[in-house]
């Protein structure tokens, strides 16, 4: 089921102004992302933690995402090691485990998990809703943002259509199998997902109509930067300065 | 089919990020705001199909669908692809916000090309139709996979033997999604034929 | 078109499916001013499309449209008259399309020229006239079935149209919202004309029923005079006659 | 479990909704091998969770499920079930998703391990039976509302099922499909059980009505001793008797 487990809430991250989170979000995780230093990294690990304790983000729930996210960083672990040349640490037959392997293996999780908590903890605590409003506010073309909120809007319609044409074969004894059977009966289910998804924007499309549409799309909430907002404007700029500082300005 | 955050090298996500804005710019220029709410309901379709998890063997693959999102949406499919990875991303957090760029190109290159590739097979008789089609869900997993290998490539020669492995590991994954979409349009041209723009 | 009383006039109306199967054929039908009119027919019998063609959403194949006493043609006419009639669906999931209730109600009221504020006001006032109040900033999805139907009216209602038409406004519904929307259709000052395939909903809104056969639309009787029974009697299926 | 005789037993069923809101609370309930019972309720009474918890699609939160005179508790369970038991979807569009009628009637089959010839064979004389010979190849999803729901019954009868569930099988349909479904449901030799909220047609179809009310079922009566009368008389919304 599609849920958004982490956007509700009422967390200091959770009442901060929106858009700020997504510019804040945008930029640290740029500077991760580009940063090659194990202090950077670190720091960037550590600052992602406590927003994801401020967030209060729900333990469970974190734990399967994160998981997830480095189930892929696992591939990465199962091959990059062996076949990086460089300094041996160790040798198992004809496969030479570098010294350079394990540190790159190392870094790539490390930024690799900081920007995802921290994206966590700043953007999914917010409904997509409220994130269409801030990209419009931050001036992400209309069209854009219009196709993100009616994707949005629908993607839990659809599913329990998904479900309910599931459950139509279920009940008919369908078994899923490594089989031509199996793979057709996928490919109806979701041909007949998506005729009745057009015959819906057909729908969807005549309903705006009758209430006036002419193309435009309009966002009705206003943002406005509260006291609060201005705290966390300062802490986040002094944290992203840090970061840059100790991956470009040599100072260790 | 995506890369994880925090691997690439900069200049392969500026390199992405500028494509892809570019190409969902030209996307989005082809889509009239009148038909904004067909493509939302048909990219929120894809998102949900994506979702859907397809046996094989002792394992389950999720779809990736990029060819037939290229067979009905053309150009619109680079929108429609970067709407649903960023759903993904905030939903999931399947990818993120830096390496979106890159995951917009892996994904809606191959189904823009494929679009033009593949399309025009779809008014021929039925064994042409079907063996496009079946081209058109295979290459796009497999032009996915060689793109993805490329951005880990230009990020650094360490990678070569992953990008090997990623392609290798789509082996199978392509022939699913080449029989899924074999089917798929076979379904949709005796159904709704107009989706597919054959009257 | 002359009578300045009815808002719908429709003569010899002709509409067929793109496939040739004719789905309205020569109806004729009228709807005066004040008029509370039940429309009943099984699915597929075409209300929806009847409707749908009053609005301009689809284009009759032949026959006149009036609406609110102008013979309309072009779809400059149709947009002037839903200012004045309109629609609510039959599925509130494809009338509710955008993400937050408030943006929802206030789609329509922006579109006819309010402001960013009056739209707000528009829409919070409407909510409270259905009961709706604190539901602004809840998200679409997230509402149950038969909140999504109320929300889905108070999204016309909110344009304030003098003839609202409601296409099967209890498909799904559980019996209280049904109570709720009967409640509110029979406190409304406007034209209603709804379409349905229950009896018995149209006898407590509606004061005439009207039926829709093959494409064509007759007249069934007084609302108040057509109405079921449910009771147990010791008859059973022997045939049985009541006083 | 005990008794081969009963086809469902539900013992203190339980199911409440990811809210928390209770759909069916301490349900007990017993269909006996070869009864046909109806199930009247409210919409929103919990008859369609009912049907999905008897045929496992939703988790019940406590109390135990006996079909076919076997307690039931995995999905394995259940798989072998639906081999006996089987449902007929309110919305046949929620029913019907391959591309012709034949191919759907002959899924069920296909899954039951029948080769594609037989298959085919086992489809074509179901919809034979059901007087929809020449439907074979048509587009399911554009049939008319009726022919799908007719074409919906023969993809569950086409497996043959001992035990047939129907949830609400009249809802919009036209009285001619109405009646055939009456015909069909009394020609078959299976047990029944029909939710629907139209006594008149459960008083057709089955021989007990049992009512379901907050979650529990009561029985109501013989179905022959309670129907419904539709019919236009003076009286009107005026308070009368029958006698």
């Amino acid at each position: 089921m599609i849920s958004e487990i982490f956007a509700f809430g009422s967390s200091p991250v959770h009442l901060l102004d929106p858009r700020l989170r997504v510019i804040f979000a945008v930029l640290f995780s740029v500077v991760t992302a580009v940063s090659n230093l194990f202090p950077t990294v670190c720091l960037a690990l550590l600052m992602a933690i406590v927003l994801a304790v401020l967030a209060r983000l729900p333990f469970r729930p974190l734990l399967t995402r994160l998981f997830i996210v480095n189930g892929l960083i696992l591939f990465i672990w199962l091959v990059l090691p062996w076949s990086y040349e460089g300094t041996p640490v160790f040798s198992m037959g004809p496969l030479v485990v570098s010294r350079e392997g394990i540190c790159l293996s190392a870094l790539i999780t490390i930024k690799s998990n900081a920007i995802v908590l921290a994206f966590i903890a700043m953007v999914a605590t917010m409904p997509v809703a409220v994130l269409g409003q801030a990209l419009d506010r931050l001036h992400i073309p209309q069209k854009l943002v219009h196709l993100l909120l009616i994707t949005y809007r629908y993607i839990f319609v659809i599913e329990s259509e998904y479900h309910q044409l599931l459950r139509a074969a279920r009940i008919r004894c369908f078994t899923p199998k490594t089989d031509l059977h199996t793979y057709k009966t996928y490919a109806y289910l979701l041909g007949m997902l998506f005729v009745r998804a057009a015959a819906r924007g057909e729908r969807v499309h005549q309903a705006m109509i009758c209430r006036g549409f002419n193309g435009k799309f309009l966002c009705l909430h206003n943002f406005a930067i509260k006291q609060g907002d201005l705290a966390w404007i300062l802490a986040m700029t002094t944290g992203l300065i840090g970061l840059g500082m100790l991956e470009w300005a040599r100072i260790i | 089919m995506h890369i994880s955050e925090g691997i690439l090298s900069a200049p392969v996500l500026t390199g992405g990020a500028i494509f892809a804005v570019a190409a969902t710019a030209a996307g989005l220029r082809k889509l009239s705001p009148e038909k904004i709410p067909q493509a939302g309901l048909l990219s929120a379709a894809f998102f949900v199909a994506s979702l859907v998890h397809v046996p094989i063997g002792p394992v389950s693959v999720h779809m990736v669908l990029n060819g037939i999102v290229g067979l009905l949406l053309g150009w619109a499919a680079v929108p429609v692809i970067a709407v649903a990875l960023l759903l993904q991303a905030v939903l999931f957090q399947f990818g993120g916000i830096t390496s979106l760029g890159v995951n917009t190109i892996i994904m809606a290159a191959p189904a823009v090309l494929c679009h033009y590739i593949f399309k025009p097979f779809l008014s021929k008789n039925h064994t042409i139709v079907m063996a496009a089609a079946f081209a058109c869900g295979a290459a796009a997993v497999f032009l996915s996979a060689l793109i993805a290998a490329a951005a880990l490539v230009l990020t650094g020669e360490a990678f070569r033997e992953v990008s090997a492995a990623l392609v290798g590991a789509h082996f199978f994954v392509m022939i699913i999604e080449g029989i899924i979409t074999m089917f798929c349009v076979a379904f949709l041209k005796k159904v709704q034929p107009s989706m597919l723009n054959l009257g | 078109m002359g009578s300045d009383n009815l808002v719908i006039k429709l003569e010899n109306i002709f509409l067929s499916y793109p496939d040739g199967r004719n789905v309205l054929s020569d109806l004729c039908f009228e709807l005066p001013k004040g008029s509370r009119t039940g429309l009943i027919g099984p699915n597929g019998s075409g209300k929806t499309s009847l409707f749908h063609l009053i609005l301009g959403l689809v284009p009759r194949t032949s026959g006149s449209i009036g609406l609110m006493g102008q013979e309309v043609e072009t779809e400059k006419d149709f947009r002037q008259a839903r200012k004045k009639i309109n629609l609510v669906f039959q599925n509130a999931d494809d009338q509710l399309f955008s993400p937050t209730v408030l943006e929802d109600v206030a789609f329509g009221p922006l579109n006819l020229g309010a402001s960013t504020a009056e739209a707000k006001k528009i829409a919070q006032k409407t909510l409270k006239e259905l009961h709706l109040s604190g539901f602004e900033d809840r998200i679409a999805y997230r509402l149950s079935g038969g909140e999504k139907k109320l929300v889905a009216m108070a999204t016309v209602l909110a344009m304030d149209p003098e003839v609202l038409l409601m296409d099967e406004p209890t498909t799904g519904l559980d019996d209280v919202t049904r109570e709720r929307i009967i409640n509110i259709l029979n406190s409304l000052d406007k034209t209603l004309l709804i379409a349905s395939h229950e009896y018995d909903f149209l006898a407590r809104t509606t004061k005439n029923i009207y039926k829709m056969e093959e494409g064509r639309i007759m007249f069934a009787g007084d609302a108040a005079r057509l109405h079921p029974h449910y009771h147990i009697h010791e008859a059973g299926d022997v045939p049985h006659q009541h006083s």
